[in-house]
């Protein structure tokens, strides 16, 4: 287990930035260049960082960094993975883009880059919406969560893109939480260290677009996983494995009440108040299914 | 140099082995298809050492094209049709990056309905995207200008990705005898590709395509508009040079067909210009003056090239294998608004036909000068005519 | 001069690779040519067209050919396809017995024998187009048999390329027919 | 490799968004005393605004800090206290 | 009739709302984006009975938009830039299928580098695509040609889709004051949408879009410009009727400003035809008789009314804001086109601005008004200029 | 379990189509057909079902049916559902795409459907590879297979369509065979009657592409599930059920050994090869673990 | 629906792609003495080309039956037998 | 006329909506207007501009303003931030005491207090609009309070409505400077 004080002490993705106040997007990037110690190249669709970079001429990133059009991200890092292998340049290629652009409009090119096998490790920082351009709903967004363009709360479960990524047999896919940043760094240390497709689905919550003060983007990250609604686990050539805080959540009675992490969330109001009980039970009635899955598998392991 | 008879497919994809092509992503569309899968023969038989990167669609096929390019590597692609469609959006920022991508497009049109058969409009659809966009007669046209589109793109004047439109079946599954230079010959005209000038390096990392605000964006769009003039030199200088380590060139932007003192000439692009060249012949067998002038670029649109070749013919026939609903026709456009600068300003006449492989023959273009004259002898309009059309008309509405 | 050829067939007999093999054997004549199929994402065992020009000197047409000077029927269902060759031109048809044709020079010869005693039969389709170019070469006289045996090695190495050369060399024998 | 501005390649720098600083409401303040040096305001600060010095000692770089009081809400001494700026 | 202070995109939402469209699919993108939030607030509150498809991609939402007017469905769906080109083989579908979809198109800047500001270059880059595109200039404008684009887009002279366009920012998120008209007038303007003639029937089952040969494939695509001849007559009509219903048309196919007796004129299409507007009453008060052409639509291109307006002016400055990189400029070739049929040719000058957002005043269109009388006195070329551009040639190179 | 001799009498796919003899997307169509007993509408993307309509003006298809662009099925199936759902019109909208359509450039639509819930009813039918364009590779298939993409056999494994749809927990996916045609029209009639998203997974042998001779279209299909290689089953709502001939082959040993599937088809032959033993095994080794996973299903289930 | 012909719209016949029974180089023969009415051959025709009588009884349709064999080959009793076209 | 505003603030304060609502009120007083933000993508926290024109005719100008005649600054720390009011023009900063500006014409109010007073922060950041807005009522008079007001109560239903209105009366009651 990495603790801090071992931590990168070089910062590789530099202050001063376009981010939100207590945007969990760059905390995962700081965290990125930390665990890589500022050695990869980085491969970012539309979403939020791309505004993060801030305006030509200057960018936070220490790293190298192709700007990529929204559908495009794992493509693109598989052919410049292949340049650079022909080029002799060993250095992890990194895609790191949005859960719009990972589980809707670029999850074509990341299940071709899946089943090809590419030498890449793509992270999905899933803030569970369109966040850059002002909060609409995205394939991952929860069951009734409030956005701009589902104003009565989405009436669709999420997408589970981790799941989707595993069904392509790839050798390492994780889950992970900007609240757990250990935990992530290490993850991503293990996949950067594999060779072929690696897929990290990291968890950040959005002050700006779940309505929750910037400075409690930790402590809902954590509550999201305290109460079972995010899952900390990975799939290790095949071999399913919960990780971290969600070891001990198996349990249902070890949870915290969902609504913890409702309460916190504007985006969630709704569900706490009377008309939305059925909602919120039908949520509620989601974890458990999703609990239920990963029971079998931990059980059903050799 | 060998002789063999391949078709127009074939000597693309032996083009892109002669080029030391590094990577190669694509996806296969008929009537392209053949290029790929002779490119992925060559890459597992090991005669070609590249990586081919088997997609899951053009809009990837183009990103991973743009990916390796970045990385530095000598990369291909072809598609056509809907698959050029599709991936659109990243043709667009090849172009806008400045990469030297280079794409075959075997010409077909778009649907609906569908239709396999060639003509122009999927090419000329990206014609904004910032493409040099060559355009070949035939099979060893196609070969010589596969080799010629590296050393364009990858000129520091120019730094622009380069498409090389073949019509589809016409000169893509056509056999043709053709001379294949060999790889020392290539290897001498086409330098071996180096990362530089664009290329991700660890030791000096920068950001690619970040947002340009107002203050900067348009710096950017004249820098390539002026690329687009360095590219107007280049691709001459590179025809030249072809020429003469090879004995084949091809005029350059355009390929003049006895326009020297033609009174009539057939302006147009791709191979029917073997059947306007027959049908020049014929007219000038009839006592005729005519003369047959192809675009071999129309990115960089040759407008000086094309003035000064038309400045003293009577009558010009634009024949567009395109349409722009809308619009009467695409070329004649760009041709009209060339000539419009110049002085004594030819008759223009437009026409469309061949859309979605509807045949063309010589006689068609006969009839082209013919209804060119005529226009230009009685003062017509230059109104556009549909060159071939069926039971439009009656009843068919 | 210029030579226009039709190519009728079906799926598995071998009509595209016929007219490109041509056009081999004609640059081996030292002429010029060009072969092309009619593409309409046929089918197997569909009907198929294919084409082919020789010329002495480079070939610029891309337009499809109307009035042949020759059509190859390798099939003889498809003898009434509709092709109206030249007068002066000729039908050559696979077919064991004098083809029923309006024209006035057919030949015929049995390729689908030929074809079978050189095993050249795949996926159930007999490869008739070694044969019908023996035959052609015979007829016209464009092509050197030579030349032709060169190419169909050229495109098929070892055996297969005897067999086929076979075929055409017993067919360049046998086609009959003329008036 | 050649500097030829022909696409927008950005170099790396802080403040690529200017003085992200004047961006706070709120203040964050570190009581030294206090600190036991689990750098786990480091770890979260979002915007890397905490610097960690020699000796896991930490300070804010009030130039880019935006105020988001995330390293007060997660200190475990509660060493850190946000305090209004002056808006 | 009501008024209301609302933006661009909110004046957008409400035709949308006020034509009772059916289905709806989009996908978010800035600076489209408060549109889709709008409507789906409208579906989701009952306000407008529609489905509202949350579709994963551009791709998704036109092709969405295409399978539900196919069945009968009025159709709608906004888009901007890399949405656009996203989604281009899908426009192009609509085009070919001759399907009454209406899109909004807010303008924006293409990629790389990333620029959320406006430009033209977006619509533009479909202009073959077989839509009629039109162009706003406010927001008041932008709500009415929603709902008259539903008119045209659905009469049987047309039966093709309708883009409008409406500059990024500019008009999409300037806030105005507007006359919102009532529900009532607007049913009595635009019919309810029958599902003929475009509809999937089990009766009388058919199959759409099959393979068309080479025989038949061109007929398709003349009907195809023959329903832009169509289209040309019917917005005129449209407009004409909505002028009389409202008090507010915009003049058919092109938008007139002191052109009558003007002896410079600007063409532009676009919001900036105001500060243009601004800049010829400025130079009437310095005594030069200057007119601004706006082109409300591109697509048909208006060539007849464009000539007619034109034939008297002096000299004409085309200003476009896009670029198709190696043309001198997209707009300046369709104009000089349209005149060189034209006797008396004007001298006409292009001018580039305002790419990525680039800020272009009044006082920049008075140069531009300056510069072309200029060199028609001159009788200087037509040379394309860009009008204020920054460092380049000065060691940005 | 429906009988042949109930099975619809009517035809509504016409004879004198485009199709190869011996073509299983035909079979399909034909079958499907006479499920829905011609009440339904067909969406097709660009595949070799548009090739084997033929030519305008005329149509094998007595139902109506919508061409449509090679990515856009679901997207336009979602679409024409929600206009007949407006106009009053009940009548099941069936997307029918090939495998290429359907994994690899239509995977993104195909999903987001799915994600959305949409009331439409997906049926890939699957003779694993770009059959339309001349047999190139398709995510869909297997390894080992030549393809003209992939000269020496595909290196990767296919990719498993059915179980990313299942990932997204729509009410109703399942996988068939044209060699057991009724199982199919079960199948298809089973899903017609559920609302929500359906998908079926149609297993196509294709003589021109699999280099067999069309009389063997059925007895390669049988082959393929005997030897395990092709597994039937279904999973409703969440629950997972091997079927038909299928139900009896979790025990391997009842499984025929695989080489008699591979040996009939020219596009195995070398892996039959003394050079191809490797590759066989790895093959293989890819059934066994399908297997297992489903048995892990099979008795993980409550 | 107004017949306009602004795209493509094919109605529904048979031999959209013509008499495909030209494709075939073998014919499929029942032996009706031997048919024992399964249904099989029909059911598996991936042509549609074996029509189904009222009594269940079978018969090829040669007009566009392509000669694939499926039949032949499935029918349990061996009722098919493919024989040589002449071609 | 034509009178153009720049409003510069930051990303809570309100300034887009300020603009918006100055036109609302100039139509309610029978003026023609156009509001408009500068959009860069901005983030919570970021410096926000956005503008205004009013006239007594339609607008029909989209160029940015590059010199108003009124800038608002909502924060003092923007106070600096380079925009040229006109020479005519004026500068109103929400400050407690007389800010820095080097302007003929400055007027300075305590909105931030206002907007606490009746409670109108959100997220962290107090909503100073409506009250820069009745300052800017009060100190040019283009628009009338009343107009203001009416305006305020369309956007803001019930309370919130309220709360705004009252802080715009008292702003422009308690507005200073001018010299
Ligand atoms: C083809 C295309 N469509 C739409 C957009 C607009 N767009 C840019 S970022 C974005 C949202 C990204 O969402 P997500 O991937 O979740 O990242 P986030 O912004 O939430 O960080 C959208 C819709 C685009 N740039 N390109
Ligand atoms: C955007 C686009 N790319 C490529 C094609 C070319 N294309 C048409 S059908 C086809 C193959 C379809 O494969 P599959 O979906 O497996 O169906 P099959 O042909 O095997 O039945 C391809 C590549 C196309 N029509 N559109
Ligand atoms: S919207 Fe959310 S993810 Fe995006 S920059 Fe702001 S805080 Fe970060
Ligand atoms: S307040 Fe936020 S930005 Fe400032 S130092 Fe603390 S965590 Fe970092
Ligand atoms: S979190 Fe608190 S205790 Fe830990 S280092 Fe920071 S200030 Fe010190
Ligand atoms: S290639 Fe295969 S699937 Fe396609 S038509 Fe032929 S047999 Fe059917
Ligand atoms: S041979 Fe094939 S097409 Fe003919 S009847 Fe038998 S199964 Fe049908
Ligand atoms: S399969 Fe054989 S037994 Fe069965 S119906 Fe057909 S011919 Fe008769
Ligand atoms: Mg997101
Ligand atoms: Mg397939």
């Amino acid at each position: 287990m990495v603790t801090v004080k071992e931590l990168d002490r070089k910062e590789h993705w530099l202050p001063g930035h376009s981010a939100c106040s207590g945007c969990p997007a760059s905390l995962g990037l700081r965290m990125l260049g930390k665990a890589l110690r500022g050695n990869f190249i980085l491969v970012v669709p539309a979403c939020c960082t791309t505004v993060i970079q801030g305006i030509y001429p200057c960018t936070p990133s220490q790293v190298p960094l192709l700007n990529i059009a929204f559908a495009a991200t794992a493509a693109t890092a598989s052919g410049l993975k292949a340049a650079l292998e022909l080029r002799g340049v060993n250095v992890p290629v990194v895609a790191w883009a949005g859960d719009g652009g990972t589980v809707d409009i670029g999850l074509q090119s990341l299940s071709g880059a899946a089943e090809r096998n590419e030498d890449i490790l793509y992270i999905c920082y899933d803030n569970e919406a369109y966040q850059n351009t002002g909060i609409q709903r995205s394939g991952a967004t929860p069951y009734g969560a409030w956005t701009t363009t589902t104003p009565l709360g989405k009436r669709e479960r999420r997408k589970d893109a981790p799941w989707i990524v595993a069904a392509h047999k790839v050798p390492y896919v994780a889950t992970a939480s900007v609240a757990y940043p250990l935990d992530f760094v290490e993850k991503v240390q293990k996949a950067a260290a594999k060779k072929g497709f690696k897929y990290i689905h990291l968890h950040a919550p959005c002050p700006t677009g779940w309505r929750f003060p910037p400075s409690k983007t930790i402590e809902v990250g954590r509550l999201a996983v305290e109460t079972g609604m995010w899952i900390l686990y990975e799939i290790e050539d095949g071999v399913f494995k919960l990780t971290g805080r969600s070891k001990a959540l198996l349990d249902p009675s070890k949870r915290k009440p969902v609504e913890e992490y409702l309460k916190l969330q504007g985006r969630f109001s709704h569900l706490l108040r009377p008309e939305g009980r059925e909602a919120l039970e039908s949520l509620k009635l989601q974890i458990e299914e999703s609990w239920s899955e990963v029971g079998k598998l931990v059980r059903g392991q050799p | 140099m060998q002789k063999t008879v391949i078709s127009g497919n074939e000597a693309v994809a032996l083009g892109v082995k002669l080029a030391k092509v590094q990577v190669v992503a694509a996806y296969p569309i008929t009537p392209q298809t053949i290029i790929v899968e002779k490119i992925a023969e060559y890459v597992e038989s090991g005669e070609l050492k590249a990586r081919f990167i088997n997609v899951e669609s053009e809009h990837s096929a183009m990103a991973a094209c743009i990916g390796a390019a970045a990385g530095g590597a000598r990369v291909f692609t072809a598609t056509s049709s809907q698959g050029l469609l599709y991936m659109s959006e990243m043709v667009f920022w090849a172009g806008g990056a400045r990469l030297p991508v280079v794409m075959a497009v075997v010409n077909r049109a778009i649907a609906p309905p569908w239709s396999i058969w060639c003509d122009h409009n999927d090419a000329l659809s990206q014609r904004d995207s910032g493409w040099v966009q060559l355009w070949v007669e035939n099979v060893q046209e196609a070969l010589d200008t596969v080799i010629q589109a590296y050393r364009i793109a990858e000129d520091e004047r120019v730094m622009l990705p380069v498409m090389i439109c073949l019509d589809g079946f016409l000169v893509s599954h056509s056999y043709e005898p053709i001379e294949v230079p060999s790889q020392q010959l290539v290897d001498s005209f086409l330098p071996e590709k180096t990362p530089a000038p664009y290329w991700i390096d660890v030791t000096n990392p920068r950001s690619y395509g970040t947002i340009a605000s107002p203050e900067t964006y348009m710096e950017f769009r004249y820098e390539l508009q002026e690329a687009m003039e360095g590219a107007k030199r280049v691709v001459k200088e590179v025809d030249e040079d072809w020429g003469r380590l090879t004995g084949r060139s091809y005029g350059g932007l355009i390929d003049l067909y006895l326009c020297d003192d033609a009174e009539v000439v057939a302006v147009l692009i791709g191979s029917w210009a073997g059947d306007a060249k027959e049908a020049a012949d014929i007219m000038r067998s009839r006592g005729v003056k005519a003369g047959v002038l192809r675009l071999r670029s129309t990115r960089p649109f040759p407008a000086e090239d094309l003035v000064e070749a038309l400045k003293d013919v009577d009558a010009v026939a634009v024949v567009d294998r395109s349409l722009s609903p809308g619009l009467p026709s695409i070329l004649l456009s760009e041709v009209k608004a060339a000539l419009y600068e110049h002085g004594a300003k030819p008759y223009v006449k437009g026409f469309i036909a061949g859309l979605g492989g509807r045949d063309v023959t010589p006689q068609d273009f006969v009839n082209v000068f013919e209804r060119t004259l005529k226009g230009f002898k009685k003062g017509e309009t230059g109104k556009v005519e549909w060159v071939g059309l069926r039971g439009v008309g009656s009843g068919h509405r | 001069m210029l030579y226009e050829i039709c190519f009728n067939a079906r799926g598995g007999q071998g009509a595209v690779i016929a007219a490109r093999l041509l056009v081999h054997a004609a640059c081996l004549s030292g002429l010029w040519g060009q072969a092309f199929p009619l593409f309409g994402g046929e089918r197997r065992g569909a009907p198929v067209f294919s084409y082919a020009r020789i010329s002495d000197k480079p070939v610029r047409l891309r337009s499809q050919i109307r009035e042949p000077d020759a059509l190859l029927v390798f099939d003889r269902s498809l003898a009434k396809s509709g092709v109206k060759v030249k007068e002066e031109g000729l039908v050559l048809v696979n077919s064991p017995s004098r083809p029923q044709v309006a024209h006035a020079k057919v030949y015929w010869l049995d390729a689908t024998s030929i074809a079978k005693k050189y095993g050249l039969v795949f996926a159930g389709w007999p490869a008739v187009n070694s044969a019908m170019l023996g035959a052609f070469a015979r007829v016209t006289g464009i092509v050197a048999i030579n030349s032709l045996l060169e190419a169909i090695k050229s495109v098929w190495a070892g055996t297969l390329g005897d067999l086929n050369a076979r075929a055409a060399e017993e067919a360049y024998r046998e086609v009959v027919g003329g008036a | 490799m050649p500097e030829v501005p022909v696409t927008a390649i950005a170099r790396p720098a802080k403040g690529s968004a200017g003085r992200t600083g004047l961006w706070r409401t709120e203040r964050p303040l570190i009581d030294s005393s206090k600190c036991v040096k689990c750098l786990l305001c480091w770890l979260y600060c979002p915007e890397g605004a905490i610097t960690r010095g020699e000796d896991d000692s930490v300070e804010v770089d009030y130039e880019y800090c935006k105020g988001c009081g995330i390293c007060a809400n997660e200190c475990p001494v509660k060493a850190i206290e946000m305090v209004p700026e002056a808006i």
